[in-house]
């Protein structure tokens, strides 16, 4: 199978993380389309190194997860903790600053 | 290594800037004094380069010269010709009646905390502007001279916006506004051209390589540096607009109004008097210099600006009710003629700019600060409420007569002279634009002569009922300035000695000759 | 003995400097100062005359160089003074009459307290005046020009708190302002051409030049002479100059200051001898002026501006004779001399009768006077004789000569401007007589006729025409006035001058003295009217008999109205100077008012709205962009997908172009 | 391709355990961000085991001494000629030790010693419960105003956990413009952004907004990140590689033996394209380049200003080396496709920051649109791929940092009941109630809007010089038109703080102690050193000016 369809599959993923992230409201959601965008950037990087045939990609990609996995942590905190002093998660609640 | 003269001249004044700013706010009066003393003892050192300065010797003499930022292409070079010598003399002899007539200007209102000093800080930025002033005439390095060019915009910013005349027919927060509003509108016209300028400045390094006035001349005269025309056109158009911004030059003027409305008279003098002579003068130094083809291609132009000038300024100042305001516009009209006499490209013409400069300097100084002694105690700028002044205040009004038949140059009074050359001047090489600019004197006449039958003839108002004649520190003010309007008036012969040999150098930069008259051209 | 020449400037300089400055300390003695200075200056002038007679006539010029001036390039002005026949001729007309005038008005501003700085006044006109006709160049002479112009501006406007007065004196400088861009224009073109301005090297050269240049130079000081003696188109501010003091009027606007036209025009004599149509235009101008001048004259009551229109009148002769060329020079100076005598006489005696009359100006308020001022009577008189041309007074002797040399001047033009001349003459001795039955003849109209207060300058009525203020003084006036004659300093200078008006003429005319006299610098040559000179004569005779016939008629017979009639269509014109100054102020006042409002309001709205217009523009662009920045994330992602988006097609764009 | 092929490739990765070579760390060179680094581990174990009385001063001096000691490290490889004839590639590959890492790594510390000193003030607010307290939450976990958060604040709690944070990201900062490999570079990127987004949401006062900042800027700056990553991931795709040699190697078509795969994707521009495009859009987010640039604004004015100081300094310095490293060494060969578009970027920077900072109210958010503003004055200098124009970023990025810092703790002083008063109408007379603050302020704004003698002047003046030589006279046009603009509002400050009347109910300009004082008087003291007397400065900035390939 050509290689070159997982970078579409992962351009699609990437796309979809991107459309999830302008258009739905939750800050977690959002947070998490962020998060399919990150690995949709795992899987072509995956696919590259497969087809260069050196590991530089797959270790990157190993890389992505543990970053991602930071992200988690500070972003949960964060949401987390405008979450308990607005009571909502909504990104568009946050919305004090503006102009 | 000589000793440094010239930058002494420049730095004395702004140490005394530092010194008068850090007198403790209780001694506000021996920040005054502390102030006087330094713009006097700058007066000596300019007198020390006039002497020191020989009319028939090199072109820029007292130089001097030292790296200074090396990646710019910037030397710290001075050196000055016949017309910087004159235009130092001016600014340094100014100064000294400058602070003395705004001796009570600044005593501090109410309003403010412990560490508010408004006294200190006015002179401190008058010294600061005069520091300043001095070293964009030595300045005979491009980047040097447009550092100070600009820099100077931020004192006579505060000095404007920060003092104005106490009293206000709108009452003081009004005042401030309007104040304010003079502030911005003179620092943003002086500093958008400064910008537009400072474009060009870059243009001139990317083509010549260097800031260094004497170099790039010396390399566009032989021929070693040939800028394509369009680009030295638009240099100097780059160039050109600051300078106008700063003369000014119509239809870029309507600041200067403003300014000197809204300013203290000293301030107003400073404005007029010195800092706008920066433009003139960089417009003979810089343009002529830099750009001889450019200048001689945008002469017409520039002339016909420089008329509108002359006859829309004296037609204003014929329709102002403000007596600041109708100064303003007179000097907006003199700045005409001295541009017209800088681009006449003649001996005269330019002769006489350089007079020009220095007599308006002196005239309006004269003028100015009479109207201010006038203003400060009726409390309006207004014309209108003022009448039959010469019957309470006589030798007001005679000062404030000599200060007008100086603005309309009457003959025996120095401007007679620099006019009447920049109208020769002009008048040889163009006959029509010279024939106009002459109605331009009939004008002068009339505005001066409204302004005085208005506030000093007729019946005498209730309000100017008791006005106090001039005191002892005005008399000291205005005294030296009508002797001096008379004296390089009867015998100018000094200054045009020292300006002279200047002027030829830069009329052979534009390789331009006086025409010859027809008797002599016929055999 | 021509270092002296200096010193006859700097007397009267050194007077007006001590009395300006000296303060209030010098009030005592000012113008005891102001009067020794000038006659000082006479007597320098007498000496220099001396000395002149000593030599020959062709070498009497004399030379004095200061310092030089103004030297840039080949500009190169000099403060030089030359000192010929012509020069002395002024010199001693300024100083001797400028003496007199002031011996005059020690008496005449003697309750005046600003006395001290009328005299510095005086003292500043004598020096500017002097130094008018004594500089060698145009440039100097120029500088005198202006500064008798402003003399007499702090002159006419000496009591500055009548707004009247004030107005006036503003008015005199602007006109003259006009006139002196022609002097100076005049100068550049000469610089221009001959690459000098001084008399000497311009007046050799003008062989060389083109004579359209001469014709241009020509009229240009032409018009600056218009400005300067009052001469049509720049008449109109000779009349209202008259609320100057009368010594003032006497000596500034009557014999000096507004002869000095004639002398700059007699000055380039070469100029104008090579600029024909110059000269042409010259002798209308002074044609127009003298039947303008005497018709004005005709009607005003106002004893003053009577006799000021005359002033206009006899100076429109000179100008006419000037224009004539070498027949008409010498003429021109001539008659500009006796003029001197007698008009000033004729102005000290007004001004006697005001002082006697409180100040009253209105002749139609005078009337039999004869007996109360007999002094004033006679001097006045004679001076009436003198100017009317009775024969062998001054005035018959120089007008005359004029007449002829008109009529001489050939040809249709010689016709029309001797026929105006006769007729001028006519009109003179019409106005004159009128002059004189109103305010010595005729019944006592002052009697139980409240006039103007006690000799209180302040208050000195302002001419009818200024309306309602006057007539409030009037009013406010006490009782009838008293006439009496004034005090022997005021009348030993009218005795003086009145002698010089009945003599000065058989004097110089015996042996053309005069002529002689001249001639070296002038250059003379004698016309020959068509008609024969004796005709001439005998017409100039006749006419004059004929107006003052008229004149009795009208004014001696019988009693004149208190109140002027209605007159005339033309009576009433000439009352409002033939409506000229209407013109001026609906065409020039009027009008530069509305240029200098609309200019304001487009300076405000358009040259600066432009600059306001730009900052308010981009605050409400700035205003429209801050929208953008919404507060909302997504809409902040989503600017920067679009970002992101427009980066990489912008990108692959560059590639694929 | 076949699975035994797969198969070989996994046996070739499985040496034998002792054959394994260990990687060669030239550990001298990376000193500066190791001890960094390491003192910020150091510092979460002050947070975990030194009482809490103690730790305040423990982590402020633990900092101070770390990043002092970092920036002593580089010096001391300056002067070792590290940054011109030694310069190398160092941590096999990864990391580039060379002029301008080296001048940023500088830059970076000296804003991070600031960064510190403003983070340590404590003596702005009234203390609470005789407790000093700083400009952050004394328990940010707990909510606003609620029980948990007093009783915090009685306890005198204080989040001392910032200064670690601070040099974490310091750390990261000090890898990003020396990162010499794409994953370097994004590692880097997340380790100096995630501490960002944390000390942003820690503000004592206007928590809401400092929490809604830092959701703002975690979730966009996550979102840009995503972005570079893929673009990363295009760019290995294209060059089979992640070192920056490599890639411009293959850029150029210079690279040594091309595997069929590599010929293959080499042919794919698209490939390339789009993965620099996107990779460079991570970096024009951090430094703010409009379409980019939302977020500046409110994360600016939600953060606490200690914080905002030291972001807007460090990130902008650090995200622009890492921009330079990557158009200059990576991306040459693309300069003719990438130039006009960074064209249209430094411009539409210039005046939408510019233009919109005319009508802005705040005065923390007006500095930011004024950041957005340099922020395309500096893109105007890497245009002009030029030696000149990499030191005159340099020195730009040098002067507006110190100036930058400065401004945000002149802020810092200004306040009222509510805490700082960044409203501009409460600016109002400021210069007469304490008019050396007022002056110091205004030296800052003119810095800001470049007049001379001052350092903004000197920058300006260096980048557009560089690009005017560079052939880009447009910008220089354009930028001085938009510096006309932005002097604009610069002036409106000043007229506010000299030439208007002073409200009564106005705010107090509070006393600093001398960190805050140390941090104002050195940018005062570097403004107008830089802007009177740069030469010194410029050599530097020239001596770093190359690259290491």
């Amino acid at each position: 199978m050509n290689p070159v369809n997982y970078l579409y599959l992962a351009a699609l993923l990437f796309t979809i993380g991107a459309t999830g992230v302008l258009i739905r409201r939750n800050a977690i959601v959002v947070f998490m389309c962020v998060e399919l965008m990150l690995n949709a950037c795992n899987l072509a990087l995956v696919a590259f190194s497969r087809m260069h045939g050196n590991l530089d990609g797959q270790i990157i990609a190993f890389f992505t997860m543990v970053v991602a996995a930071a992200e988690v942590v500070v972003g949960l905190a964060i949401i987390v903790s405008l979450f308990r002093s607005r009571h909502s998660a909504s990104v568009d609640d946050a919305s004090l600053m503006k102009l | 290594m000589s000793f440094p003269l010239l930058t002494a001249t420049a730095v004395l004044p702004a140490l005394g800037a530092i010194a008068t700013a850090a007198v403790p706010a209780a001694r506000r009066t021996a920040a005054k004094w502390l102030a006087l003393i330094v713009s006097l003892a700058t007066l000596v050192l300019a007198a020390v380069v006039l002497v020191r300065f020989d009319p028939d010797g090199d072109r820029y003499q007292l130089t001097e010269s030292h790296a200074w930022i090396k990646d710019f292409g910037v030397r710290y070079e001075l050196g000055v010709d016949g017309i910087a010598v004159a235009m130092i003399a001016l600014t340094a002899l100014l100064i000294p009646f400058v602070i003395l007539a705004g001796w009570h200007d600044a005593d501090p209102l109410e309003t403010g905390s412990k560490r508010w000093r408004p006294t200190q800080g006015f002179f401190a930025l008058i010294l600061l502007v005069e520091a300043m002033v001095i070293i964009s005439f030595e300045a005979t390095d491009v980047f040097v001279f447009y550092i100070f060019f600009e820099a100077m915009l931020i004192p006579m910013y505060f000095l404007i916006g920060g003092f104005g005349d106490r009293a206000h027919e709108h009452g003081e927060a009004a005042a401030a506004t309007q104040r304010s509003y003079a502030a911005v509108k003179f620092l943003l016209y002086n500093l958008v051209g400064g910008l537009i300028m400072l474009a060009a400045v870059i243009g001139l390094y990317v083509v010549a390589g260097n800031f260094s006035l004497t170099q790039i001349a010396e390399a566009r005269a032989n021929g070693t540096l040939d800028m394509a025309t369009s680009t030295e056109r638009w240099l100097f158009l780059g160039f050109f607009f600051a300078f106008a911004v700063k003369a000014p030059l119509w239809p870029l003027h309507t600041w200067l109004p403003n300014a000197m409305q809204e300013s203290t008279a000293p301030v107003a003098v400073l404005i007029t008097a010195v800092v706008d002579k920066v433009g003139t003068f960089a417009m003979l130094r810089f343009c002529l210099q830099l750009f001889p083809e450019a200048s001689t291609w945008a002469t017409p132009a520039i002339l016909v600006l420089a008329l509108i000038s002359i006859i829309y300024g004296a037609l204003l100042a014929v329709g102002q009710r403000d007596i600041k305001r109708l100064v303003a516009y007179a000097s907006i009209s003199h700045f005409g003629f001295i541009i017209l006499g800088i681009f006449a490209m003649t001996s005269q013409g330019q002769s006489g700019a350089t007079l020009y400069m220095v007599n308006h300097g002196i005239s309006t100084a004269a003028l100015m600060l009479v109207a201010g002694f006038l203003i400060s105690r009726r409390g309006s700028r207004l014309i209108a409420d003022y009448g039959g002044v010469q019957k309470v205040a006589p030798v007001l009004a005679g000062t404030f007569l000599i200060g007008g038949l100086a603005t309309l140059s009457l003959p025996g009074l120095a401007p007679f002279v620099s006019e009447f050359l920049v109208l020769v001047g002009t008048f040889a090489r163009y006959p029509v634009i010279g024939i106009i600019a002459t109605v331009g004197i009939v004008l002068a006449a009339l505005y001066t002569l409204v302004l005085y039958q208005r506030t000093m003839t007729g019946p005498v108002k209730a309000e100017v009922e008791g006005m106090p004649d001039l005191r002892v520190r005005e008399l000291v003010v205005v005294a030296p300035l009508i002797a001096l309007l008379i004296f390089l008036g009867v015998y100018p012969k000094p200054v045009t000695d020292i300006v002279n040999p200047a002027v030829k150098q830069t009329l052979s930069d534009v390789q331009k000759k006086d025409p010859q008259p027809e008797v002599e051209a016929s055999k | 003995m021509e270092n002296l020449i200096a010193l006859l400037i700097a007397a009267p300089l050194l007077g007006a400097a001590v009395l300006l400055c000296g303060g209030r300390r010098l009030d005592a003695v000012g113008h005891w100062i102001g009067t020794v200075l000038a006659a000082a200056s006479f007597v320098v002038g007498v000496v220099l005359f001396a000395d002149m007679l000593g030599k020959d006539p062709e070498n009497r010029a004399m030379h004095q160089f200061l310092f030089s001036w103004i030297p840039v390039g080949g500009f190169q002005a000099d403060v030089a003074f030359q000192l010929d026949q012509l020069s002395m001729t002024f010199v001693l007309l300024i100083t001797g009459v400028g003496s007199l005038i002031h011996v005059y008005s020690i008496g005449y501003m003697e309750h005046d307290e600003r006395r001290r700085r009328f005299f510095g006044y005086l003292n500043l006109f004598l020096a500017a005046m002097l130094l008018l006709v004594l500089a060698d160049n145009y440039l100097l002479l120029y500088v005198g020009w202006e500064g008798v112009g402003l003399a007499s501006y702090l002159l006419i406007g000496f009591w500055q708190h009548k707004p009247s007065a004030a107005t006036a004196a503003k008015k005199a400088f602007l006109v003259n302002r006009v006139g002196d861009v022609g002097l100076s224009i005049a100068i550049m073109l000469m610089f221009t051409t001959f690459g000098t301005f001084a008399f000497g090297p311009v007046l050799e050269a003008t062989g060389e030049a083109t004579e359209g240049k001469l014709t241009a130079i020509g009229l240009m000081l032409l018009l600056a002479a218009c400005g300067k003696s009052a001469q049509v188109p720049l008449q109109s501010w000779l009349g209202d100059a008259m609320e100057g003091p009368t010594p003032v009027s006497a000596l500034i606007h009557a014999a000096t200051m507004v002869t000095a036209g004639v002398y700059l025009i007699v000055r380039s004599a070469d100029i104008f001898n090579a600029a024909p149509d110059a000269q042409l235009v010259t002798t209308v101008v002074g044609a127009v002026t003298l039947l303008f001048g005497a018709i004005v004259g005709c009607a005003k009551d106002d004893i003053k501006k009577a006799l000021a229109g005359s002033t206009m009148s006899q100076i429109g002769y000179m100008v006419l004779a000037a224009g004539l060329g070498p027949i008409g020079y010498v003429f021109a100076i001539m008659h500009l001399v006796t003029h001197g005598f007698f008009k000033a006489g004729l102005f000290l005696g007004a001004g006697s009768v005001m002082h006697g009359m409180n100040d009253e100006v209105d002749m139609r308020k005078y009337g039999g006077l004869r007996t109360y001022m007999p002094i004033t009577f006679i001097t006045f008189g004679l001076g009436y004789l003198a100017i009317i041309g009775f024969p062998g007074l001054s005035g018959f002797f120089s007008k005359d000569k004029i007449i002829e040399a008109a009529f001489a001047k050939g040809g249709t033009e010689g016709w029309i401007l001797g026929g105006v001349a006769l007729l001028g003459a006519a009109i003179t001795a019409f106005y004159m007589t009128r002059v004189m039955l109103m305010t010595f003849f005729g019944e006592e109209r002052w009697r139980n006729q409240p006039t103007a207060s006690p000799a209180e300058p302040d208050v000195e009525p302002a001419a009818e025409h200024h309306g309602a203020a006057a007539s409030d003084h009037v009013a406010a006036a006490t009782g009838e006035p008293h006439p009496h004659e004034s005090p022997r300093v005021m009348t030993i200078p009218m005795i003086v001058l009145a002698v010089g008006s009945v003599f000065a003429g058989g004097f110089f005319s015996i042996g053309d003295r005069f002529i002689h006299w001249l001639e070296p610098v002038t250059g003379h040559a004698h016309g020959h009217p068509p008609i024969g000179a004796a005709a001439v004569t005998a017409s100039t005779v006749a006419v004059m008999v004929l107006g003052v016939g008229l004149a009795w008629l009208q004014y001696g017979r019988r009693p004149v109205p208190v109140v002027a009639p209605r007159g005339s269509l033309l009576t009433r014109a000439a009352r409002r100077d033939l409506y000229q100054d209407d013109f001026n102020h609906v065409v020039l006042v009027r009008g530069g008012e509305h240029l200098t409002r609309s200019l304001v309001y487009v300076d405000h709205t358009l040259v600066d709205g432009v600059v306001n217009g730009t900052a308010a523009g981009m605050g409400g662009l700035s205003g429209r962009l801050r929208r953008i920045q919404n507060g909302y994330a997504r809409s902040y992602a989503v600017s920067m997908f679009g970002g992101a988006a427009i980066l990489i097609a912008a990108t692959l764009l560059m590639r694929a172009v | 391709m076949s699975a035994s092929a797969v198969h070989s490739l996994w046996t070739t990765a499985a040496e034998p355990i002792d054959k394994i070579g260990a990687p060669d760390i030239e550990y001298g060179q990376l000193s500066p961000t190791l001890i960094v680094i390491g003192a910020a581990v150091l510092g979460v174990l002050v947070e975990a085991f030194v009482p809490r009385k103690s730790r305040y001063y423990a982590q402020v001096f633990l900092s101070v001494v770390a990043l002092a000691a970092a920036f002593a490290a580089v010096i001391g490889l300056a002067a070792g000629g590290y940054a011109t004839t030694k310069s190398g590639i160092v941590a096999m590959g990864a990391v580039a030790v060379d002029g301008p890492a080296l001048f940023l790594q500088g830059t970076i510390l000296l804003a991070g010693i600031l960064g510190v000193f403003t983070f340590a003030e404590r003596r702005l607010d009234p203390a609470a419960h005789g407790n000093r307290v700083d400009s952050f939450a004394a328990q940010a976990a707990s909510v606003p105003g609620s029980d948990s958060e007093k009783a915090a604040v009685k306890a005198g709690f204080t989040t001392t956990e910032v200064f670690p944070l601070l040099l974490f990201a310091v750390g990261g900062m000090l890898i990003f413009p020396a990162a010499n490999d794409l994953l370097t570079l994004f590692i880097a990127l997340e380790v100096f952004s995630l501490p960002l987004y944390l000390l942003c949401a820690v503000a004592r006062r206007k928590r809401l907004m400092s929490q809604e900042a830092a959701v703002k800027y975690f979730l966009l700056g996550a979102f840009a990140s995503a972005f570079t990553l893929f673009g990363i991931a295009l760019l290995y795709g294209y060059a089979g590689s992640v070192k920056y040699g490599t890639i411009a190697r293959v850029v150029d078509g210079t690279v040594g033996e091309v595997s069929p795969a590599l010929a293959g994707t080499m042919g794919n521009d698209a490939l390339l394209l789009i993965g620099a495009a996107m990779v460079v859009m991570g970096l024009l987010f951090k430094v703010g380049a409009v379409p980019f640039h939302m977020w500046t604004p409110d994360v600016y004015q939600g953060a606490p200003t200690p914080v905002t100081g030291f972001m807007a300094a460090a990130t902008k310095v650090a995200a622009f080396g890492a921009l330079l490293r990557l158009l200059y060494v990576v991306l040459p060969g693309l300069r003719w496709d990438w130039r006009p578009v960074m064209w249209a970027v430094a411009i539409v920077t210039m005046l939408g920051g510019a233009i919109v900072a005319i009508t802005q109210t705040d005065i923390k958010r007006l500095l930011a649109y004024s950041s957005i503003a340099h922020a395309g004055f500096i893109l105007a200098g890497v245009i002009a791929t030029t030696p000149d124009g990499v030191s005159s970023v340099l020195f730009y990025l040098g002067a507006y940092s110190f100036v930058t810092i400065g401004a945000f703790a002149v802020v810092t002083l200004v306040r009222d009941a509510g805490g700082e008063a960044t409203h501009l109408s409460k600016w109002a007379g400021l210069g007469r109630r304490s008019p050396l603050v007022a002056a110091v302020f205004a030296v800052f704004l003119l810095a800001f809007a470049g007049i001379p003698l001052t350092s903004g002047f000197a920058g300006k003046f260096a980048v557009f010089k560089a690009a005017a030589e560079g052939g880009a006279g447009g910008i220089v046009v354009v930028g001085v038109i938009s510096s006309a603009i932005a002097a604009f509002f610069y002036i409106r400050v000043i007229v506010l703080m000299f030439f208007s009347e002073p409200r009564p109910e106005g705010p107090t300009v509070a006393v600093p102690s001398p960190l805050t004082m140390t941090a104002i008087g050195v940018g005062v003291a570097v403004t107008l050193v830089l802007g009177v007397a740069p030469q010194y400065f410029l050599d530097l900035a020239s001596q770093a000016g190359v690259f290491v390939r």
